[in-house]
């Protein structure tokens, strides 16, 4: 098993947000960088994993050209069940079939709460995304919720301005006390630079893991607040050759998600 | 993916234990003769079982001395011949007392609608003025509630989900890992199956993943929701499923005779039931002359075009 | 039964008037292009439109100053590529000030749910926690409300129904009363489509009802619901239909980089809304080379049989 | 237009039923008599009524056989559409769309409540009805409902054992009080001997039109309470000569419906 030398910040986060997927589970995919990694996972050491998108599909195989969002006409003929939206986000999302949630984020906080509805204040926003679709309904439904975002220090402020999708709110029980149920969450935030996890108590994000090409010292620089270390903080593997080749020639081989990763990213100030 | 392939005997022994909740799919069509006469055969026993509507499937579990609950909206052979041993095991305790808790079937199917999604309950204006909201048995106070809408104070009744630990249903196709498609009447099976922890897909064929794959919107719950498939060609006889075979009202018609009295129903299953080791004795048991005549003419759809541009356009967007 | 089949100028001029809640259906796929077009011509003002998630139909409208008020849960041309019109409209009150009132999709497909039911609400697990319910606008305290359940003391939020005025959408094939056909990924249509008081069904197709009646399960509304039927062909351009053409992305990268300034914008609407008169010139305009491209690979579904026996065997019950 | 001297009880009533309804209006029908009303009315004078049953089902044309019940299998190629219960008895029945709303009944009380549940005490029936299906929701939700059974002096108690399908409650607001929609409620009970209607304040139902073969004095001793009668009541034209060969002829040539009628009985105590 050769490791490659030569991959993108993109590329270690896509492929290690593979990582977290293990065989036949059931994964409910948001957008942009979710579709990807759970592509390559399926194609690589998850082959039985089952994708639900939430307009009411359920995919057990890889569409002949890859998806440029979730309502991409090429998943139609390789889906098993395509529905409504009460499909997915309601009888397998609402109903906690999905082992595993992935979604993308404009910014998140400390304690996993993401934004991707407005920057500013809500009623006079500076900048106004175009809404979230189903992904407040991910982060509150959901057993173990993944966000992949690029490692940009705006988008780790203290405190989102908006909680578009609920992470630990305000960290310990104040999930719960809110009223969602105590077996969903986040479970991790995945970056261009690493792998963040949350404190069963506190609920607070800190550092899990990070990349070989990276350093802690850039990490901490990437968040608004101090950023708490993991005591065993672990560095992942790089990607081996055969995954990124796999990446770059078999998933993605026209560079849509690969390629000018600026145009692909979530606004964010 | 491993296949899921086994037989009813199999299914029933390894998912179906005594005491669990168990929902039966089907509205008419769809109904699991195969596995509710293998249930009988297994004797299972403390049952609650939860069934919309049908023909007789129910009351011959009841008959049998399976069940000890019933969740229903209607239980006849059909309307208005009665269904015996229901009418015996109410009247008169026999095998057994059972408790039953009633619905209307769209309260039901609500109920089920809620247990699918796991929703905490849905407001309808249904039942309000009936008497079924203060009958309740078994589910107590948590068969639903009348209460003042928190919107606008109009009384609303609530109607918390139901859900089950085992749901069997017999459609016309599925592949070997349980992605189950059916067409025609469909009452309350697709939300009744989606709210079970344990799925038995009884079908009339198994068919690949391709023929799945062409026409998606006819899946009714996904394979990985699904822990057996049985093939079980007429599996849903006496009553019909679209496009295989018609209702067989003789078989009815001389079931409502044959169980009118307990020694009559005894009979029955010891027959129909107890007196064959499968389906396939069963309908070797009807015989092919009478299969023949349940054989429906043909009414095709016209097949429909899912197709897509497989050629990259997304270059336009880098 | 009389044919419905009138112009979508017809139809918009007929049964839609300034003021009122229009309901768009489409996931993506689906979208009523062709008439969203035709209600800026007629320059519609002071709708509230209510849209779950798709294209850039919304932004369009919002942006042409035909939009009072918004229901949606995303407007992206797609994410992420945001919608000019809207962050124009949002940040600088550009053509002027909107309300707009944000879902999550499921919360908002419940609430067509409820709505196309009447329901009085529906109780869901999501939303808690978040942002979305103490940020209304328009829809005030009936937005919806966390409460603790009557049953378990639990925190649950109620989505109330939501109806509309008219609802419009682009579908595979409908016969010519309105009943209408669909494949494919269906989103929030059916139940958004079924929450509205007057209905327009634009279509790909026109078809007999004998193509309906052979594959039933595949209407998602009743023609008698529906007031007008309009044949469009490729109404639903630069979106999808699936299995007649594939999405445009050359477009929406052209109508993302065209709309950037207002004086792109009102350009795009000059070149390719005010200055077509209908769907067919529209279309000529984009160029048959270009069609061509975008037509799918086939990809059929096998017919299903929805037989029966038509020989009477109910004298057995005589 | 010949009127027919040769008619049943029951044939009566079903032309009866199918008189209530309006070319082009929205059925939404339970099963034994009412299918036969509706299927004949439209084969006759009501031939683009739309008719809806619980399981999923809108009807736009007549069978090629008579359906045995409203899940008959011959129904399935003469629908515009086939789906599930929420379809019709939620999207079309509790979305208000029907025009009328038929169904049977085992006996029916003063205010219109119908039993279709059990004889006796609830907890310890002296017999017991397999359940009612949709009934409940028929008569809670539409908007005029039309109730048709044999009239025998059990089938018409002062009041229920069991209110399964709620009338006029214990009539005046009764039925609003209860939160049932005020634009709903029972509209006619027809019977073997004539068609009743309820008095829009008392809510009490009276004798409205009875049919030319029956009298008054009959017609009160089916009563188990002192009915009350128009004063404008009026009797009903015959069937006609054509109408009764339609319905013997072409709806129900085999006499499913129209022979042995007893065995076409639900029962009552």
């Amino acid at each position: 098993m050769k490791y490659c030398e030569d991959y993108t910040p993109i590329e270690m986060m896509i492929i290690s947000g593979s990582r977290e997927i293990e065989d036949g589970q059931v994964l409910i995919v948001g957008t942009q960088w979710p579709i990807i990694a759970t592509l390559f996972a399926k194609k690589t050491h998850a082959p039985n994993a089952m994708i639900c998108y939430e307009g009411g599909v359920v995919l057990d195989s890889i569409p002949d050209r890859i998806p440029l969002f979730t309502g991409d006409p090429c998943i139609t003929s390789n889906s098993v069940l395509l529905n409504d939206s009460l499909d997915t986000l309601g009888m397998i999302l609402h109903g906690g079939h999905p082992d595993l949630a992935f979604l993308p984020a404009a910014n998140v906080d400390k304690y996993g709460n993401i934004n991707t509805t407005c920057f500013g204040d809500y009623s006079k926003p500076k900048y106004r995304l175009g809404g979230s679709g189903g992904a407040c309904d991910f982060g509150s439904l959901a057993k173990r919720v993944i966000t992949m975002l690029e490692h940009e220090r705006q988008r780790f402020p203290e405190r989102v301005d908006f909680i578009t999708t609920p992470g630990y709110l305000n960290g310990g029980n104040s999930r719960q006390e809110a009223g969602l149920r105590c077996d969903t969450g986040p479970h991790a935030v995945i970056t261009t630079l690493g792998v963040f996890r949350f404190d069963n108590n506190t609920r607070e994000m800190y550092l899990d893991t990070y990349y070989p090409k990276g350093s802690i010292k850039e990490i901490k620089e990437g968040f608004q607040w101090d950023i708490k270390i993991s005591d065993n903080v672990k560095v992942a593997d790089p990607p081996t050759q055969e995954e990124i080749r796999v990446l770059r020639e078999e998933i993605d081989p026209f560079g849509m998600y690969l390629k000018n990763n600026k145009a692909k990213a979530i606004p964010c100030l | 993916m491993d296949s899921k392939i086994i037989t009813i005997k199999e299914a029933i022994t390894d998912l179906l234990h005594d005491g669990e909740v168990l929902y039966l799919g089907g509205f008419l069509q769809h109904e699991p003769y195969a596995a509710v006469h293998e249930i009988i055969r297994q004797k299972k026993k403390g049952l609650t079982v939860s069934k919309c509507a049908g023909m007789i499937a129910l009351d011959q579990l009841i008959g049998a001395g399976c069940v000890d609950k019933v969740i229903s909206t209607y239980i006849w052979n059909p309307l208005p011949k009665p269904a015996h041993a229901l009418r015996r095991c109410i009247e008169k305790g026999i095998p057994h007392k059972i408790e039953m808790e009633e619905y209307s079937i769209l309260s039901l199917t609500l109920a089920y609608f809620a247990g699918a999604l796991d929703l905490p309950f849905v407001a309808a204006k249904t039942l309000l003025g009936s008497d079924f909201p203060q009958h309740s048995s078994f589910l107590g106070e948590n068969k639903m509630k009348i209460i003042e809408s928190p919107f606008n104070g109009e009384k609303v009744c609530l109607i918390p989900p139901l859900k089950h630990d085992l749901g069997i249903i017999h459609v016309q196709r599925a592949d070997s890992f349980g992605n189950a498609q059916t067409w025609g009447i469909m009452g309350d099976s697709k939300y009744g199956i989606n709210s079970c922890s344990k799925v038995i897909i009884c079908a009339e064929e198994i068919v690949s993943t391709e023929v799945i794959k062409r026409d998606p919107n006819r899946t009714i719950i996904p394979g990985f929701k699904v822990n057996a498939v049985v093939k079980e060609p007429w599996g849903g006889h006496p009553s019909y499923i679209s496009g295989y075979y018609d209702i067989d009202w003789r078989h009815f018609s001389f079931y409502d005779k044959a169980t009118q009295t307990l020694d009559g129903f005894e009979n029955y299953l010891r027959e129909w039931v107890y007196g064959v080791k499968d389906r396939n004795e069963y309908i070797n048991k009807i015989g092919k002359d009478k299969l023949d005549e349940l054989r429906p003419k043909s009414w095709n759809s016209n097949p429909v075009d899912y197709g897509y541009c497989s050629k990259f356009q997304g270059d336009y967007l880098l």
